[in-house]
Parts: C-alpha cells; structure tokens; sequence
C-alpha cells in the first residue's frame, strides 16, 4: 500500500460516510428546508471528499486534476441546486417547520413572501 | 374496468416480451451458435483501431460505419425543429417576452454567467472529444444547450438569435452533407473518409470522424436550444395571448 | 445593456480565456501539442461569445493579492465546512433529531452579485445554515439550530467569517 | 376498321360534348356525325366473320369479331340509335346538360356494339361497363332523384358486372383464356362446381340488365328517369344486351350441364313471372314513361322465357320479339317524349285528347301499341304466337298459361296509354298544343312502320335469325323455322297472312279515323274540374275523370301480390347494410387511447395466435 | 483497499436506498427533486469510484457530465416550482 | 448516369439545411430549390433506371464499408420503381402547392416545403435503404415530416389529429425497435439481405414474435386495420396536397417496408395468410366507414386505406401475378388518388367544414376540377376503360388463379360499396342544384398542370395499360426473386 | 455462482426494463392527460434504451472505448456491444425529436381547447 492509496482510502471511506449520512438525512428530517440542509452538506462533503480520495488513490496528475475540476464544480453547483429548491419551494408556499412558538418571528422571510402579490399566483 | 383489461392486456404482451428477453439471458454472447454467424461488433471492434484510428468504437459507428444513419439522426432533429417551429407558429409572436412570476434569485443568476461558459467548453470538450472518450457530437450538443437553457432560466430577458441558431445549424448541416459528398472523390463512396487517419487516442485521428462528429455537436447544440427557446418561449406568448 | 470600452472588453476576454483555458487543460488532463492548439481555438471563441457575460470580474482578479485572499478564502472555506458537516452528521444520527428550525435574516456589505453568491453558498455549506434567498443586501437563512433571530448576531453567527475575507476579493 | 369506328364513335362522343360547349348547333351537328357515320361505317363495312381486330392489353388478347348473332342484335342498335339520334336533337332542344346527354348517347352506341363485337371476355367487360356508366349517366341526367334511382341503377349494374369479372377470372384461371369461344368449346373442362357457378354468376349478370326479377327493380325507375330520347335506348337496345349474354350463357353453357335444363326451367318461371308481374304493374301506373317501363320488364321476360326454354321456335320466337320490341318499344317511348316535350307533362290525368292535336303521334303510337299488345296482324302477334307454340310444345302449359294472362293483361295497360293520352275531353290548358317537330315524329312513325312491315312480313327478319341460330348451334332451316308454328304451317312455306291482316288492319285504321273525326266534332271543350255544383275545388282524388283511379279496382285485387314487395327487401337490405356499416365505423371512437389499445391488443392477438398463424 | 471499496460501496448504496425512499415518500415535488438531487451526488461519487475500480479513467468524464446535467435540472425544476416555466 | 442513388438522401439533405440560410437572402428560394431537388431527382432517377434496366441492379456502399458491415442501399427494379413513383408524386406535390401558400407569411411556407422535401426523402429513403435499422431512421424522418404537415393549418383540428398519429406513431417505433434488436441479437447483422440469408438459423418463436412485431410497427404505417385510426383523421386534416401526399407516396413506402420483410427477409410462410387476413379487415371495415362519411377528404382517407387492404391482400396471394396486381394498384392508387384529393380540395376550398354536401352542384361552377374528380372517382372504383380497371382485373386474375372465389366474391361486394360513395359524390358535383351560396374556387396555374398530368396518366393507364405494365412486371420479378437480391448485396464492392 | 448471479441480474434487468415500458404503456393506454400520454412515450422508449442497451452488455463488459491505457489496464475485458450504444444514442435522438413534436402539439391543444383531456379532445371520429 502506497502513501496515495492509504490517504486515498481514507477520504473515500469519510465520502463515503458523508454520503451515507446525506441520504439517511433526507430521510429523516421533517421537512423540506431541513432534508435539505441534511443533503446539501453531507452528500457535498461526502463526494468531494470520496473524489477527492479516488484521485490521489490513483495517484496520478490526470486523475487529481480531473477530481479537482470535479470536486470544484461539486462544490459550486450543490449550494446554489439546494439554494434554488428553498426558494422555489418556499415561494411555492410551503412553510418551513418551527418547532419553537413564536412562529413569526422564527420565520422572517415570510413577510417579504406575503406582501409580494404575485405570490397567489403560484401557491399550491 | 377499462384499468383492469389494460393491465391484463399489458401483462400479455409483458409476459411474451419478457419471455423472448430473459430467454436471450443477460451478459451472454446471444448471437445464434452457427459458423454462419460473423457479428458485425466484432468487425466494429477490430477496424475502428486498426483502420479508422478511432478509439470509442460506438464514435467510429454512429460517425463512420453507420454515419448514414447519423445523417438520418441529424436530419431528424432538423426536422423536429422545423416542426415545432411549424406547429407553435402563430402570427403574433411575442419573441423573448417572457414575463415570470419570480425573477431567479440573484444567486441563481450569477452562477449561471458564471458556470454558462465553463459549460459551453465541456460541450465542446465532450464533441472535441467525441472519438477519444465516451462523448460525441450529440452529448456535446445537449451540454451546450442545458448551457443556453440555464441561462433562459435564470435571465427571463436573455434572448438567443433564431437566425443565428438558424446559420449554425445549417452550416453545420451542410459540413456534413458536404463531407458526405467529398468522399466521392477518388473514387470513393459517400461518407468515406478521405483525410488521413493519424495515430489511436491522439486528438487529430480518425480522419473526417472528428470534423463530422464537431459538425454534429454544433448542429445538435444550435437545435436543442432551438427547441428550448421556442418552448419556453410559447409560455409567454400564453401570458400574452 | 451596459456599454463596454475595448479595455475593459480585452480585459474580460482574457481572464475568462485564461479562466477558460485553465479549465480545459483540466478536463484534457494534458499538454499535448494538439490539444494545447485546439483549446486555445474553443476556448478563446468562447470567450470572445460570452464577454457580454462574463462580467464578474476584470483583469484585477488576477492580482496576486486577491489570488491570496482567495486561497485564504478556501482555507476557511474548508474549515467551515468540515466543521458544518460534523454538526449535520450528528443531528441526522441523533434518535431525537435536535434541532429548532426557522428563517433569520441579516444584511451583507457586500456590492456585487457575485460576492453575495459566493457567500451564499458558503452559507449554505456552512453549519446548519441555507440560503433562501438575497434580497437587495438582506439575507434571509434557513437555521436549522436557530440561536438568535436578531439581525446583527445572527450575522456575526454565520457571516462574519466569510464576508471579511470577501470583502477583499470583490 | 372496326377500331377506327370505335375511335370515332368515342372521339365523336368528346368531340359533341366540347362542341356542345362552344355552339349548341355545332353540338348538335357532330352529334348527328358521330353517331351515324360510324354506324353507317359499322352496317357497311363489318361483315359477320370472327377476328375483325386484335389488340393485345396487359398480355390479354383483345379479339374483336361480329357474329350472325351479334349482327342480328347490331342491327338493332344502329337502327335505333340512328333513329334516336335524330329524334334527339329536337328533343334535348331548349333542355339542360345536353353536351352530357350526347356524350353518353354516343358512348352507349359505341358500347354496345363493342359488347356485340368482343369475342373475348375482357373487351365484352370492358364495353359493359362503359354502356353501364355512360347509361348511368343517362339515368340521373335529369338531376332527379339522383342518388335513389340513380345510385340503385349502378348497384344492380355493378352487382352484374361484378358477377361477370367474377366468373370470367375464374372461367380464365380454369381454361386459361379469355376468349368466349374457348369458353364455349372447353366449358366441360371446368370442374363441377364451376360449372354451376360460371353459369349463374352469367345469368345474374345478364339478368340483371335484361330486368329479370327479382333483378328488376332498378329498371323502371331508370327507363321513366332517363329522357326519353334515350329511355327508347334503354328499353330496346341497351337491355337486349342482358339477352345477348343469356343467349350466350343459355345455349352455350347450360345445355352443356346435366344440371343445365334445371337452370334454364328456373330461368324460364322467373322470365314468365317477370312478364306477367310487370304487364300487371304496368296497368297501374298513371304515367306514361312508368307504364313503358313496366311494359318493358314484361317484354323482356318473353324475351327471357323463350330464351331459357331455347327450342329452335321459342329462340326464333325470342329473337323476332327482341327486334320488333326496340321498334315499337322505340316508337312509344318517343311518342311519350314528343308529348312530354309538347306539354311538359306524361302524366294520363293532365293530358287529354291528344289525338287531333298530335296526328302523326297518335297514328304511330296506335300501330306500335297494337304490336305491343300482341294483336295481330302486328310483328307482337308473330312472336307471342310463336312462343305459345314453342311452350306448348315444349308440354310447359303452366308458362303458357301465365303468359297467356300477361298478354291478356297487356291489352289494358295498352288501352290505358292510348286513352290516357289521346282520348277523352281536350281541356283549354293544352289548346295551344302543337304536333311534334318533323325531326321527331318521322323517326317515330318509321319505327311504327317497320314494325308493321315485319309483322306482316316476318321472314324478312327470319333470314337473319336464322343464321344467328344456326351460329348458336340449331340445324340449318333454311329461313324456315317458322314451319314449326301451327300456325304459319298452314301456309305451306309461303308466308301469308296479308290478306286476313290488311283487312284487320282496315278495320283498325276506320276506327281510328273515325275516333279522330268524331273527337273533333264532339268534343266539349269543359275542364275535368269543372263541377259547377258546389262551388268547391275538387282534391286531385276527386277528379272526375274517369281515368282516376281507372284501374281501382284491379289494383285492389292484385295488391297483396305485388306491392312491391321484393323492392322493400332491397331497400331494407340496404337500409340494414348502411346501419351496419354505421354501426361499424364507429370503431374509429376518435380517441387516440382507444386506438393505441387497439394497436395493443391486435399486437397480443398475434403474440398469442403465433403458433396457428407462423406454425 | 478493496474492503473499504466495498464498504464504499455498500453505504452509498444505503444512501441511494434512504434517498430512492424519500423520492418515493414525496410527499411534495420539492421533496422528491431535494432526493434527486441528492442521487445524483451519489451516482457521480459513484461513476468516479467505478472509474477507478474498473481502470477506466474516460469513466470520469461521464461523472462530470452526469453532474452537470443533474444541476441544470435541479435549476429547471425549481424554476418551474416558482412559475417561470 | 447523373448520380448514384445515395443522391436521393444526400441532394435533398444538403437543400434542406441550405434552405434557412438561402431563405435569409432569398425568400423565394424557400420554393423553388425544393423543386430544382426533385426535379434532379426525378432525372436521376429515370435515368438509373435505364441504368438497372440494362446493368441490373445498383448496391450503393455507404461509407466504403460493404455489406453487411456498413448500410448500403439498393437500386433495383422493384426500388427504383417505386422511388421513381415517389419522387414524382414529389414533384406534382410541389408544383400543385407552389403558389398554394403564396398568401402565407415566409415563415410557414419555408417549413412547409423543407418538410414536404423530407417527407419525401424520408420515403425514398424507406425504399431504398438496404440495413434495417437504417429503415427505422428513415421511417422517422417520413413520419415526423408527416406529423408536422398534419397539423400544419393551425386553424384546425389539425392537432388532434397529429397527436393521434404521433402516439401511434410511437408505438410503432419503438415496437419497430424491439423486432431489429431481436433480429441483432440473433443474427449479428442489420444488413436485410445478411439477416434473409442468416433467417432460417433464427429460433422459429423468436422469428415469429419479431415479425409480428415488424407486422404491428409498419401496420401502424401503412394503415393497418386496426392501427389505422390516426389515418383517417390525419388524411381529412393536412392540407390537400400533403393528403395527396400521404395517399402517394408515405403509405407506399411503408407498405414497401412491410412487404420487404415478407417477402425477403422472412421466411415465414404464414406471413401471407396474414397479409390477406388483415388486409381484407382493412378493406371491409375502411370501405364500410367510407360510405358513411359527410366529409370529403375523410371519405377519400377512407377509401384510400381500403385500397391499401387491397393491395395487402394481393401483396398475401404470394405469386408473381399477385405480386404484380398488388405493384399495380399502388402505381394506380398512387395517381389516382392525389387526383381525387387535388380536385376535392378544390371543390372544397371554401367550406369550412369541408361536407361532402357543400360540393352539391359544383360541376357547373368548377367544370374543369369536376370533371377530374369525376374521372379520378371512375378510375379508383376500377370502371374501365380508366386506369383502375387494370390493376383491379389483374388482381382479380390472380386471385382466381389461386382459387380464393371467396375473396373475389368479398372484394367484389366491397367494390360496390366504394361505387355506391364515389357515384353518391360525383352525383352530388353535377346533378344536385347547388345549396349553399359558397363560390368555386379557382385552381391556380400549377395546380392546373398537375391535376391534367395525373388525369392524361389516369386515362393514359386506362387506354394503354401496356405502357406501365412492363416496369411493374419487373419490378414484380425483382421483388420475387429473392437470391437474386441476398446475393447481389452480399457481393458488392466498391467499384 | 458468477452464473446464478447473471441469470438473477437477467431477470432484474430485462425485467425492470420491460417493466418500465409497460409503466409508461400503462400511462399512454389509461392517463386522461395528454401530458401523460406523452410522458408515458418517454417512458416507454427509456425502457426501451434501457433494454437495447442491456442487450448488448456482456459478462465483466467494459466500454467499447480504446482510450489511453485500455490496452494496459482493461485490455482483458470484453468490450460490450458498441453497436448497440450507437443504435440506442440514435434511438434516444429520435425520441427526443418525436417527444418534442408531441409536446408542441398538446401546446397547440391547449391553445384550442384549454383541456388536456383526452376525451374532450375528440372532434375527428368515426
Ligand atoms: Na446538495
Ligand atoms: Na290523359
């Protein structure tokens, strides 16, 4: 075993994890925003980290320079995807959970939703 | 009623095809056992290295074994563009007024400029490519044209040329034809390559594989964003109409 | 649509070659002669297509002072990041799901849509925290471990870091 | 040269029809060139022989040549067509679509000796379906009840038609030729099956033209629909065309087949019936075309009776009514025209006492009904005679009780026509009318004419006949065949009837002067609804005439008979068809899901009945 | 190496599996693209892992693309949710 | 020779994507370089097929590599016939509609004449394709060529029709699909002529199941009952010259396709008890619906899929006179019936509900198109002396000569079901009192020409049969002999 | 057991195949929207490449491709089918040049009848 694939191992098994983690995640949360948070962290972190951990398993430039370009991307795209789905999802009306009480206040985008008149529009 | 004579009707033809399928057997070599029997593959796979100095075999059959068919293809696509722009046509046409309910949030917008060209050049890249790795003209195309389609989405005034498209699609189109017709000369026949084939996995290999394959790409790029633009494009003649 | 001077035309074109061209050579993962010539054709005809577009940043970018802050950038990037994911990890295993959702909003100094991009998405990627959406300069994220709704802490809680570097580069 | 006539007529009949668009007298005067040059052409020049011309099509000879049997029936056809054509003219004057009229006039001459001429299966087809749709044409000319009369006159003619192509591929597939004779000479050949369908899919064909029943019902609505110039055609010509083939089909298959006398006894009933029925119908109608028409069917099952019963004197008999009926038959229907063109009507109720104000009109109609009518000494009585004996001799006393009674019959309706029309008060409304034009009497009164010349004289037809029968196979007579008659034997082999005729014919011609003579004195000019007595305007019903309802009673009595009732299962066989395919098109639903289950279903059928269909 | 390659493996596959049931469970269209979107940064850790398994380095490209592809639509359901389509 | 066959695809490819870029600078050309095309390909197809008539049949390799590995295509008696059929019935198309949308903006009339032109190329292509996979590609092109001329007049129900084909249309592909993978994955080979003469290796159920497949696929084509639904609906919505069209040239090529398979690629003998099933299902059930219909194009959509059945049936007696009965009737039906939809178009123009009743009495005011329609109605119910009588009596010899008298008997009962609707409609044109207060429109120059040409071939036909026969005879011997074409593929080369 | 896991993967593969074009089968026979109906077409052709391209997969197959180091690294595997990509990269094409026309024209029946209901849409019958 070389230094590349002992590192290389490594990184694939945290990716791997991290993945793992992102799908049980967009399982278990209760709603929308939250799957959300689960899926874009950890399955980001979990390829980045599982590419990342394939180029260096292989060990040579093309291969680093390709995950790289990858993992760059990965880590560029994901963000805004999630970003726009909130949003979207959001403005399509669906409301995030609150567990706390003070529901309004928890909730401080809702205002601009609600006085925006176009959103009626588009409510499900 | 009516859900349960399709499903019974549907589990018939299900059940032949299925049959015919898993008696085939998956992973196997299926061709019938009979010294009669020379699959074509076979002869794709020995000349697209020995011959054609075409890496990606499938490249070296949709290009050059079977370019007649891509021809076709591409002609397909031509038409459906044509088509659609014959179906959706109306008089009043409202081009690029497409009024939104909610313009794309300013983080949407500008990672679109900014990923649009690194995503034109991975569709190049990919129908640069197309005899060397698994891409092609085809691949290539649809990337340069979800590239042009995210940009109509995050940019509800963002507006691509008809007649533009329209020239890159029909010198794209006459490129291959032309190709086509040049291998008449010396003799030849049409679509033979006529330019020197070079050496396996170098970029210029392949002869005319690249240059139609590249013609392909522009051509299926130009189309796809055709049909895109003139869909969504409908959405706001609805609005308006 | 703005108007553009040659210079400021030139100088988009190219760091978005270079940009470009850099980007090339890692998809070609070679320099071979061919390749070199023929990405240099794709991707300067690229360019030139898309300067209306390219308008995040001029030749100033390249820099070797905001090349540091960017790879400064990185680094807390990726600290942020790990750290964001541990915190994640824990909350999706954890049998009683210990969070306490809701949206906070707070306002950014930063001028370009780019910036904001940029740290909107290391919000995102950050702990617990996801961008709904900008408006005008005021952020509004979704917590999932909501610790404050006061503007001003709730930025110092999930920006703060970011938005100094960035400050910088932009 | 019989091409070049052919070419001619047809290139007349486009000719006429463009010339027609330009001038009407031009029209009119190439209609006159192309109709009697190329039949002048045709008497003069085709002499009887067997190949005149060939032509080869798809591989298939086309052999034309003229048989003693045709050229009897060519005969007809010139003669009447030249008389028609000239009757035409002043006709059609003033009517509409006479470019058309002409057209088809000229194509259903040239057809009809095309048929007599073809001595392949093919080119007889050929010339049958052009007589078919240029009388088609003819039929719904008028623009009136088009797609009843009309549309039912091209389904019988297609449903004969077909029959024929029907047998003549089968007849070819099995013989290997088209031609009739190889049909004639091999028909043993034919395997058993064959041997009865060929022959009965024949007899329907020609049936069908011939009007025998129940192939009928199209005819007396096409004859009366027709105008008249061509209904005389249709009636004396075109129909004899359906007898031509039943001779064919008769002699030359039938007696070939053990089964062949069945056939031809059933063949021989339902000509019997065909007679009786319609003479019954005829006496019925109220107009003068229907009441032709329905004389016509009755003639023509004569015809078709002594046809199918096929002793030389029946077919002897046959053939002379089949001449003399296109003359008279001829004469009468232009007698209905000339009236109709005179007064605009044929109805027996509107028009009255004629006969002084159409002289030349009555006196033809006069000698033609009583030819009609079987009287002697007219050419009627030589045939009718001649068929009683035949059918006695033959021991079938029924038939000949049955014909017996139609030709008893047929002297009402014949009264019928001559009163309607003729006779009874003259009423103001037709005080302005005027005789016929020259053009038109004269073609009527020759017909009327020759009939008299041939019933006194009948051998001069005999000559003829007899050469035609001995082609069909009977022994030589030598023109004496009628020696077989009872009655004509008594003359030894001289015929002699023209002193006892001449004075029934004196007799006749007195009673017609003296009805001429004493209508013009005696009449009273009153309208039939001139009934001063209660001031109120009599309901058609009640008109007074004593024509109304003239057959009243004779109608109630032979209601439950005829009714027509074999018209109402064809129109309800109809009915039920159209229904049917209504029913069926709806499978298209308009749904385009429905259709893919379709496409689905039709895809398992096959899957599953693989076995069955690929083994 | 390939027991982690394996274990690799078989907790992306656990992940395809929570995430396939989320896509399945819905219960809102937003719900069912988040799972997608979350599919399609497993499938492309994924191809690059098998890329490397099967020595196909050409395989990677594929997993670019596949990414690629995956975040245009993303983008493009989103917008239809927000009514842009 | 002026070109080899690959011309017929390439020259109309190359125009087609040249047109957009002549239409920027040349409006006009959007018409006319349709036209310059076919009537290049009209030339060189008659002149290749002087060439088959003396050097026999052309293999045309494609991209150097021979049959079987690479698509070839083959010009012989029986292709070239039907080729030199199609592109004519192209030219009449184009030259009946050139003027047809002058009134119609640039836009529109581009598309129409680029998808006219693939329309037709998309059939030559049908027929003259050697690879059956290559079949698929062109079956495409025709079929989305014709789904975009169905609903080309946007004013109409046009799309509904449309949608309904493409959905058959579909179905059909991909059934199409199934059956040439089956093939490959037996036999290693998409080339027709190595697939016939590897067949009889072929496992018989998976044989049988990938023909029947084939059956269902192109049925949906060349109108099949019951997959024929689309077409009736499809035929009365075009535009008149594309019904013309349809009639003429796409149902030609896709029953080729059909007949191909059966003849030469498979060797099942069952096929053609199949092909005389279905077909006669065809003809009954599309000449029943015929005659209850009130519109006329529909009506004409109608009796054209019963011609279609007949021809199956006559394609299903298996002989060479069947073969050539059948080649008959859709040379006739070929001619015949874009007459009908010409002129009927013309009757009908300004109707907008096209019925058949609106036509009443149109004779006096259209003569010229009324007497066409008049003959084309003569000449398609196979009265002679017109055109239709030949084809109809040489069917009827083959029929007999293998003794179905039933099936005589049945098409012959058929046949006076389309007499009773044709002479319903003629009767209507000239001797009903017009009703309606709607003006006869009249045909414009080209429209004029075309409709003459096809009535003087029309009566041409019906006059001198002989003049056609000789071509279809060998194009009925070429179909026949199937050696003749395994082995002539097989062993070209490049010369 | 390389054997018993083939003929499983047989029946998994070609079976989830041909299951998902009766899936979208299903869709274009029974869904009243013409929207479905069109999805159920994609349906049916992604099962469809699904099952050409499974057709042509063989045993430990690798990608028809011989890119730099195939020879070195891969060169024992069997390459699977490269035909059989080709047809299905053109039968995707095609689909999606069909799918296109479709859906242009539920547009146009929209714009006509403002339904998407099948049964609504059915002026041209019998
Ligand atoms: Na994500
Ligand atoms: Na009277």
């Amino acid at each position: 075993m070389t230094y590349y694939e002992i590192i290389g191992g490594i990184l694939i098994t945290i990716g791997s994890i991290f993945l793992f983690l992102g799908g049980l995640g967009i399982y278990r949360m209760p709603d929308i925003f939250n799957r959300l948070q689960a899926g874009t962290k950890a399955t980001t972190l979990g390829a980045m980290s599982l590419i990342l951990g394939v180029g260096i398993m292989e060990g040579t430039w093309e291969w680093i320079l390709k995950s790289f370009v990858i993992i760059v991307y990965i880590a560029f795209s994901n963000p805004i995807s999630s970003h726009a789905l909130a949003r979207a999802t959001y403005l399509r009306g669906h409301r995030p959970y609150i567990k706390s009480e003070d529901k309004e206040k928890m909730d401080a985008y809702r205002e601009v939703v609600e006085n925006d008149p176009k959103r009626k529009e588009v409510e499900v | 009623m009516k859900k349960v004579l399709v499903i019974l009707l549907l589990a018939v033809v299900g059940f032949y095809l299925a049959d015919v399928f898993i008696g085939i057997g998956f992973g196997n070599d299926h061709f019938v056992k009979s010294d009669e029997i020379k699959p074509v593959k076979d002869i794709y796979l020995q000349q697209t290295v020995e011959n054609l100095k075409v890496s990606n075999a499938v490249t070296s059959i949709v290009v050059n074994f079977r370019g007649f068919d891509t021809l076709g293809e591409v002609t397909v696509l031509f038409l459906s563009v044509t088509a659609l722009g014959s179906i959706l046509y109306r008089k009043r046409h409202h081009a690029g007024d497409r009024s939104v309910l909610f313009s794309a949030s300013s983080i949407v917008t500008a990672g679109s400029k900014l990923l649009f060209p690194p995503i034109l050049l991975l569709g190049a890249y990919v129908f640069i490519h197309g005899h060397l790795s698994p891409g092609g003209g085809f691949q290539g195309g649809v990337i340069i044209a979800t590239g042009f389609l995210l940009m109509l989405l995050a940019y509800e005034n963002y507006t691509v040329s008809h007649n533009a498209l329209s020239i890159v699609e029909s010198f794209a189109g006459i490129t291959f034809a032309v190709i086509g017709l040049m291998g008449f000369m010396n003799g030849g026949t049409f679509l033979q390559n006529f330019l020197p084939v070079g050496t396996l996995n170098d970029l210029f290999s392949g002869g005319i594989i690249p240059i139609i394959y590249i013609a392909v790409g522009f051509k299926v790029a130009a189309e796809l964003t055709g049909v895109i633009y003139t869909v969504l494009n409908e959405k706001g003649d609805q609005k308006n109409g | 649509m703005e108007t553009l001077t040659f210079n400021q035309k030139l100088g988009r074109f190219i760091v978005n070659w270079i940009f470009l061209m850099l980007v090339w050579i890692m998809f070609t993962t070679t320099f071979a002669s061919h390749e070199i010539l023929i990405g240099l054709i794709t991707t300067g005809l690229i360019s030139l297509f898309s300067i209306r577009l390219f308008t995040c940043c001029n030749i100033s970018i390249l820099s070797p002072v905001k090349i540091f802050w960017m790879i400064w950038y990185l680094g807390v990037f990726t600290v942020a990041l790990i750290k964001a994911n541990l915190d994640v990890a824990r909350r999706v295993i954890s049998p009683e799901l210990p969070i306490n959702p809701g949206i906070v909003k707070f306002k950014t100094k930063l001028k370009t849509n780019y910036a904001k991009m940029v740290l909107a998405n290391s919000i995102t990627l950050t702990p617990g925290t996801l961008s709904i959406d900008i408006v005008d300069d005021t952020f509004y994220i979704h917590w999932i471990d909501v610790k404050t709704t006061n503007p001003e802490e709730a930025f110092k809680e999930i920006a703060e870091d970011f938005e100094k570097v960035l400050l910088k580069i932009f | 040269m019989l091409t070049l006539i052919l070419v001619i007529f047809l290139g007349g009949a486009i000719l006429t029809w463009l010339g027609r668009k330009i001038n009407p007298l031009l029209g009119d005067l190439l209609f006159l060139v192309s109709v009697i040059l190329p039949a002048t052409m045709f008497v003069m020049n085709i002499k009887v022989g067997d190949t005149i011309a060939q032509h080869t099509l798809l591989g298939i000879d086309l052999v034309w040549g003229l048989s003693p049997l045709a050229h009897l029936f060519s005969l007809v056809v010139v003669g009447l067509g030249v008389m028609l054509s000239i009757y035409s003219i002043s006709y059609m004057r003033g009517k509409e679509k006479v470019g058309m009229y002409y057209f088809s006039f000229i194509l259903s001459i040239m057809a009809m000796l095309g048929i007599l001429v073809s001595r392949d299966w093919i080119s007889f087809f050929i010339f049958w379906e052009i007589m078919t749709w240029s009388s088609y044409l003819m039929v719904i000319l008028n623009g009136k009840k088009v797609q009843s009369i009309g549309i039912k006159y091209f389904v019988f003619s297609a449903l004969g038609a077909y029959s024929m192509l029907m047998a003549l591929v089968i007849i070819n597939s099995q013989l290997g030729s088209f031609m009739l004779s190889d049909t004639f000479n091999n028909f043993q050949h034919l395997s058993p099956a064959n041997q009865i369908l060929i022959p009965v899919l024949l007899l329907v064909a020609f049936g069908v033209k011939s009007a025998v029943m129940p192939l009928h019902i199209w005819a007396p609505d096409a004859y009366s629909n027709s105008p008249m110039g061509y209904t005389a055609v249709f009636s004396g010509a075109l129909s004899k065309m359906g007898v031509y083939g039943l001779v064919l089909v008769i002699i030359s298959m039938t007696t070939q087949l053990p089964a062949g006398s069945l056939i031809r006894i059933i063949v021989a009933w339902l000509g019997g019936f065909t007679a009786a029925a319609a003479t019954l119908w005829a006496i019925t109608q109220d107009d003068g075309k229907k009441l032709l028409a329905w004389s016509s069917i009755g003639q023509l099952g004569y015809i078709v009776t002594g046809v199918a019963i096929g002793t030389p004197l029946a077919m002897l008999a046959a053939m002379f009514l089949v001449v003399v009926h296109a003359l008279f038959k001829g004469s009468l229907f232009m007698a209905v025209g000339a009236i109709e063109k005179q007064t605009g009507t044929t109805d027996f109720k509107e028009v009255n006492g004629l006969i002084r104000k159409m002289p030349v009109t009555f006196i033809s109609s006069l000698l033609s009904i009583i030819a009609l009518a079987g009287i002697p000494p007219l050419a009627g009585f030589v045939s009718k005679w001649m068929l009683y004996e035949a059918l006695i001799q033959n021991h079938n006393y029924l038939l000949v009780v049955l014909l017996f009674f139609a030709s008893t019959a047929a002297f009402l309706y014949a009264y019928k026509f001559l009163h309607g029309y003729f006779l009874g008060q003259e009423e103001p409304e037709w005080a302005h009318v005027k005789e016929a034009p020259m053009s038109m009497t004269i073609p009527m009164l020759l017909l009327a004419l020759t009939t008299f010349v041939l019933g006194t004289w009948p051998q001069l037809l005999f000559n003829s006949i007899d050469s035609a029968m001995q082609y069909l196979g009977y022994d030589a007579t030598n023109g004496k065949l009628w020696t077989d008659s009872v009655l004509f034997s008594q003359w030894g082999d001289k015929v002699a009837l023209q002193p006892v005729l001449y004075a029934i014919i004196a007799v006749f011609l007195f009673f017609a002067i003296f009805l001429y003579f004493k209508g013009r004195k005696a009449t009273r000019y009153v309208t039939t609804k001139d009934i001063s007595t209660s001031g109120e305007i009599p309901k058609e019903w009640e008109n007074l005439t004593f024509k109304v309802n003239f057959m009243q009673p004779f109608e109630r009595a032979i209601e439950p008979f005829l009714k027509r009732q074999i018209e109402k299962y064809y129109l309800g066989f109809g009915k039920g068809m159209e229904a049917l395919f209504d029913f069926t098109r709806r499978i298209y639903t308009g749904n385009g899901q429905t259709y893919a289950i379709y496409a689905i279903v039709f895809l398992a059928l096959l899957l599953i009945f693989r076995v069955s269909l690929f083994g | 190496m390939e027991y982690i390659i394996y274990l690799a493996f078989a907790l992306m596959t656990l992940g395809i599996i929570f995430a396939a049931i989320r896509f399945i469970k819905g219960p809102t269209a937003g719900d069912r693209v988040v799972a997608l979107d979350t599919l399609t940064t497993i499938s492309v850790s994924a191809l690059v892992l098998l890329a490397a398994i099967f020595q196909r380095f050409i395989y990677v490209d594929v997993a670019l693309v596949y990414g690629v592809l995956g975040f245009i639509g993303v983008i493009v359901i989103a917008r239809y949710l927000e009514g842009a389509l | 020779m002026v070109g080899t066959p690959v011309l017929f695809i390439a020259i109309p490819l190359l125009a087609a994507f040249l047109i957009p870029l002549l239409g920027m600078i040349w409006k006009e050309s959007v018409r006319i370089v349709p036209g310059l095309v076919l009537m290049y390909l009209m030339v060189l197809a008659v002149s290749l097929m002087g060439h088959v008539a003396h050097n026999g049949p052309i293999i045309e390799i494609i991209a150097g590599w021979a049959p079987p590995i690479g698509i070839n295509l083959v010009f012989n008696a029986f292709t070239g016939f039907l080729v030199t059929l199609i592109i004519f019935m192209g030219l009449l198309v184009w030259l009946y509609s050139y003027r047809f949308k002058s009134n119609v903006e640039y836009e529109p009339a581009r598309k129409y004449f680029i998808l006219l032109m693939m329309l037709v190329t998309g059939s030559t292509g049908v027929v003259l394709t050697g690879d059956i996979f290559n079949l698929f590609v062109f079956i495409e092109i025709t079929s989305i060529s014709a789904y975009a001329l169905t609903a080309f007049y946007t004013g109409r129900d046009s799309a509904e029709a449309s949608f309904k084909y493409v959905m058959m249309g579909s179905l059909a592909s991909t059934m199409l699909l199934i059956a040439i993978m089956l093939i490959y994955s037996q036999l290693g080979t998409l080339n027709m002529a190595d697939v016939a003469s590897k067949i009889h290796l072929m496992d018989p159920t998976l044989k049988a199941i990938s023909f029947i497949l084939f059956v269902v696929a192109l049925g949906v084509e060349a109108e099949i009952f019951p997959l024929n639904g689309w077409a009736p609906d499809a035929y009365a919505e075009a535009p008149g010259p594309v019904g013309a069209a349809f009639a003429g040239i796409v149902v030609k090529a896709m029953l080729y396709a059909l007949i191909r398979f059966t003849y030469t690629i498979f060797d099942l003998s069952g096929a053609f008890n199949l092909l005389i099933i279905i077909g006669l299902l065809t003809l009954v059930i599309a000449e029943v619906a015929a005659i209850r219909q009130d519109k006329l194009k529909r009506m004409l959509a109608y009796s054209s899929i019963g011609q279609m059945g007949l021809v199956m049936v006559a394609f299903g007696i298996g002989t060479r006179e069947g073969v050539f009965a059948a080649l008959f009737i859709m040379l006739n039906h070929a001619i015949i019936k874009p007459l009908l939809f010409f002129s009927g178009s013309y009757l009908v123009y300004h109707s907008k509900k096209k019925y058949i009743s609106d036509i009443d009495g149109m004779g006096k005011l259209a003569p010229f198109t009324s007497l066409l329609f008049a003959l084309g109605a003569f000449a398609i119910v196979g009265l002679p002396p017109f055109a239709g009588f030949w084809s109809k009596l040489s069917f009827l010899v083959a029929a007999a000569d293998n003794d179905m008298v039933l099936i005589i008997a049945l098409i012959l009962a058929v046949s006076i079901v389309e007499i009773v609707y044709y002479m319903r409609v003629v009767n209507r044109i000239f001797f009903f009192k017009r009703t309606t207060g709607l003006l006869a429109r009249r045909p414009t120059f080209n429209a004029y020409i075309v409709m003459s040409v096809l009535g003087i071939i029309v009566l041409m036909i019906g006059f001198f049969p002989d003049t056609v026969t000789g071509y279809i005879q060998a194009a009925a011997d070429s179909l026949f002999d199937k050696t003749q074409y395994i082995h002539s593929v097989l062993t070209a080369s490049i010369q | 057991m390389d054997n018993t896991y083939y003929d499983l993967l047989t029946y998994v593969v070609y079976g989830s195949a041909i299951l998902v074009m009766l899936i979208g089968l299903y869709a274009v026979l029974v869904k009243k929207s013409l929207l479905k109906i069109v999805i159920g077409l994609s349906i049916v052709d992604s099962g469809l490449n699904l099952l050409i391209v499974s057709l042509g997969y063989l045993k430990n197959g690798t990608a028809p491709i011989f890119s730099k180091g195939f020879f070195e690294l891969a060169a024992d595997k069997p390459m699977v089918d490269p035909l059989l990509q080709a047809l299905v990269l053109t039968a995707i094409v095609i689909g999606f040049g069909v799918t296109a026309v479709a859906l242009s024209l539920v547009i146009r029946l929209w714009r006509h009848h403002h339904t998407l209901y099948i049964d609504e849409i059915k002026n041209l019958k019998w």
